[in-house]
């Protein structure tokens, strides 16, 4: 990509994604002609009402669920609270009031179980070990006849480990627990079967897969009745109210189809990108991966530099015209590190220096290349002016 | 969070980078355990700063309010260098980002830290002339000092 | 307004509105090259941030608000869910655990409302009288030691009458008690002053006045602090997680301006249209306005006609090009009449033959003169049809 | 909630409307505080249903019904017209959202209730023949019969 002259290499893609000019193309009619209330009998409103319909046809098939499984919703913040909150809100009466979940979720997650501590819920947070993946084993013996919830995460945001969800679903289903799984990250990148992996609730989120910003999905497995989360109108066949962001809704539905159409190439030539590029980077003196090499999503790589603060390493690259990021586009600005490296056992000085590539259909060899060009001087010349590299690279505890 | 053009200025290349050998005085504020950390070498004659460097480890703002601050001061009588505050750090720079402010902070410490070591290595207490150095409390990074 | 020839008058204004090509215009932009996250750290990203904070600071300035009193939600239904939810459950540890609203609010309020009834919440449902307007002294009298929220509606969206609220809020600030206001359908139309007006929380949703579906905003004065709806990442000062739809919030801050900025012209406008409209249709037999003639919103007109039932004649109307509603689109396909029109003493069966015409500054007076043309044959058709039209113009029951 | 064409055909030009004022048999259903009510009238030669009409107060659907079933028992023999089923003519319609199911079984009913009233005025207790005509509920106006 370049722009201006400029190089630019997105490199971010994690954090938030493009909108196809498919998926543009297909949304723009809403603002323009369609612009009708899908709920009105009038032909503009009912011209509106089809499409969202087909949408939601189009992400059910992406999901291997039933059309009416799946709700509309602002994003996989709302999905992740409505989710979780809803389920802990309906079993409480029950006496089931703990939740298992992982130390590295989403924020969506682990606040909205926060809250709910607060309310008086206990909640287990699974360790993730180094390699940042969920051991089954343990969840399984998290497990008490009081548990309302699993929630864990397809694949994680910030390291792009892949989650043993297929067993998780299979433990949960054994004990008649409820598992919701944040795939925010997943949707798009990995083949998913709601059924056949025994999931019951799923949030996604549009603006990871070439969709607009400010739409997602709850799917829902059939019989499974939580509160709402925004009570109101019939929208949502009464389940979420609010007037439907049409445009939002059909460009979901064809960026799902479009990244279930694609999948396979994409995903054998990200994987090809992310060798390279794991390859190049760990040539770089005291640098890391984290989490698991192979069970990853193939756009998705992290790493961190002894010695380096990821800020400046940002800055440096996007002088050069990269965009990366330190980890989950929510916290930055914050200066705590990040809670998912913390959780992989790193030690805070080098949760500091860490940074996130994340590619998608968009990106090709070529950014490759030139993150593996520009990278490794701007490591060393932070490097050169940290006071901390010297006690580092002779082995003294800084 | 934006960073002024002049604070990306000094990041992307800050002056007065590097370490003095034969330093007259030498301060080191922060904590990599917070993720910031600067180091100030001074060089003194006849009670002036002649020359000026630093190390920083840190983010955008470390690396800018370090070189600003060294700028502000290379050249200064001691006792006018002692009067740098982080706001006149912040003003030359165009400003900070709220959270970024305590790299100012930093700034101002870490030359008050060289000036510290350069009386105490002169047989002279510092405190009553540069005054108590509060450090960055190790529990909360976001130290507003 | 035609298309393909045929003439079409979109009279439907109070449902959605057609976002207007300056506020699409300025949306495109970050559906293109400005994808960036704009809690991102590289440019792409801040090139975000920029004007999202410039939206904040429109939508602050029509509603005289400061910029970090605005927090962006997905539409009119989750900020009234969030206000209200978020009050109750804050002050229900002080043993405050009653509200009062009025019994002809939106849904996304009388939900909400119920589902707080649900877990154990009193709510005093305020009358509306036949003018469709609530009296500040019932209010006040309603307010108890006990009562922790006062949430009526700027106005109402099916008869489009306009509540008293300056005086509420001033009963509500005499009483320290907390006061929100439902302003869906009063933003952008009538001139509002949280500040002047003692308001201390305000709804708006950006597809009433030609920004898109699925994005919205909640005033929340400075210093009231209520728990989040959706929890999750630092987004919106933490107080409500998820990605920004960048697009649409940069959408409704402008839309938000250019209302502010023709309101006058539009609203003198608008009158002159309603005077006609109104003069116009009750001059057929047996009809009526809903709700108080002087006291509503210039763009609003609903009715009733005896032994017309209200589907028949939105299709009829329809099959004409005039698009139309028997009142909230949220309801449509329900079968029993509108509640509104129930609170303000109609009967059942009167209240099913109701007609709501909703303008905005995209109409002109020739709507008027063609709905004036073609109502009056399609009423009279109807009840021609009608067994019950005999016997209500010989004056017998149905 | 979207009608297929045919319905908004025979909603924009229904066939039979009117009165008979010498009907032979006239039958009514629904209720205005439902917002439905049907009244149907034939016309009955050698137990054939040789004229059919209907006035209707109702929704879309209730218009397109009446004169769907209308259309469907012209010219029947009567106890061939009482076959006539509400499935019959939602297919006839190319089908009917599901909140307006109710419309073909009072359209269905309208038919039977206008026979009942035949044979009533004939002396003949129609109950054997038509079978019982369940009303529909005041209480719930999704009645679903
Ligand atoms: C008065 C009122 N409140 C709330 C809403 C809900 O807004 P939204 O559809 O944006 O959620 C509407 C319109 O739908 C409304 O008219
Ligand atoms: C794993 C995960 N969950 C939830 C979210 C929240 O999604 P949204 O920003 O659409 O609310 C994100 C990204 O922001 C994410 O990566």
């Amino acid at each position: 990509m370049d722009q201006n002259g400029k190089r630019l290499v997105y490199a971010d893609n994690a954090a938030t994604t493009a909108v196809s000019p498919a998926v543009l193309d297909a949304m723009l009619p809403f603002y323009k002609e369609l612009y009708g209330n899908p709920s009105s009998l009038y032909s503009v409103g009912n011209a509106a009402k089809k499409p969202l319909e087909e949408a939601r046809a189009k992400v059910a098939r992406c999901l291997g669920a039933d059309t009416n499984e799946i709700y509309f919703t602002s994003g996989g913040s709302e999905s992740d609270n409505w989710a979780i909150k809803g389920v802990a809100h309906k079993l409480k009466a029950q006496g089931k009031t703990h939740i298992i979940t992982s130390k590295f979720e989403h924020h969506a997650v682990l606040h909205t179980c926060a809250a709910l501590e607060k309310e008086g819920f206990t909640v287990t947070y699974l360790d993730v070990h180094e390699n940042g993946i969920v051991v089954p084993e343990e969840l399984e013996a998290a497990i008490t006849d009081k548990t309302a919830l699993v929630t864990i995460m397809y694949a994680n945001n910030e390291i792009g480990t892949i989650q043993p969800i297929p067993e998780i679903g299979a433990i949960c289903k054994k004990h008649g627990v409820l598992f919701h799984t944040d795939a925010v990250q997943a949707v798009g990148n990995v083949p998913i079967d709601v059924k056949a992996q025994n999931i019951d609730m799923l949030s996604l989120s549009g603006h990871k897969l070439h969709a607009p910003k400010g739409v997602g999905a709850l799917y829902i497995r059939r019989g499974i009745s939580i509160p709402n989360l925004i009570d109101g109108g019939a929208q949502e066949r009464t389940r979420r109210a609010g007037t439907e962001n049409v445009a939002g809704i059909v460009g979901l539905g064809v960026a799902m189809e479009n990244a279930m159409a694609t999948m396979e190439e994409k995903n054998a030539k990200l994987r090809r990108m992310q060798d390279k590029l794991i390859d190049g980077i760990l040539k770089i003196d005291r640098s890391r991966l984290n989490g698991d090499r192979i069970k990853r999503l193939p756009g998705n790589a992290s790493f961190c530099f002894e010695g380096i603060e990821g800020e400046s390493l940002l800055l440096m690259l996007d002088l050069k015209g990269v965009c990366a990021s330190s980890g989950s586009a929510c916290t930055s600005g914050s200066l705590d590190p990040s809670h998912v490296l913390l959780a992989i056992g790193l030690k805070h000085e080098v949760a500091h220096g860490s940074l996130r590539l994340s590619f998608s259909d968009m990106n090709d060899e070529s950014d490759i290349d030139y993150i593996l060009e520009v990278l490794p001087p701007i490591v060393e010349r932070l490097r050169s002016m940290s006071p901390l590299w010297d006690a580092i690279i002779h082995g003294r505890t800084v | 969070m934006a960073y002024s053009e002049k604070v990306m200025e000094h990041f992307a290349n800050p002056h007065n980078v590097g370490e003095i050998k034969d330093a007259d005085g030498v301060g080191e504020v922060g904590n990599p355990k917070c993720g910031d950390i600067m180091r100030m070498y001074i060089k003194v004659e006849n009670d002036t700063i002649v020359d000026v460097k630093f190390m920083t480890f840190g983010c955008g703002a470390a690396i800018a309010t370090s070189s600003m601050a060294t700028d502000l001061v290379k050249g200064k009588k001691i006792e006018d260098a002692l009067k740098l505050t982080n706001k006149a750090v912040m003003e030359a720079l165009d400003g900070l980002p709220a959270v970024k402010v305590h790299c100012s902070v930093l700034a101002e410490q870490a030359i008050k830290a060289a000036v510290s070591d350069y009386y105490r290595r002169r047989g002279i207490d510092p405190t009553p002339i540069v005054g108590e150095l509060e450090d960055c409390e190790e529990e909360s990074c976001a130290c507003t000092l």
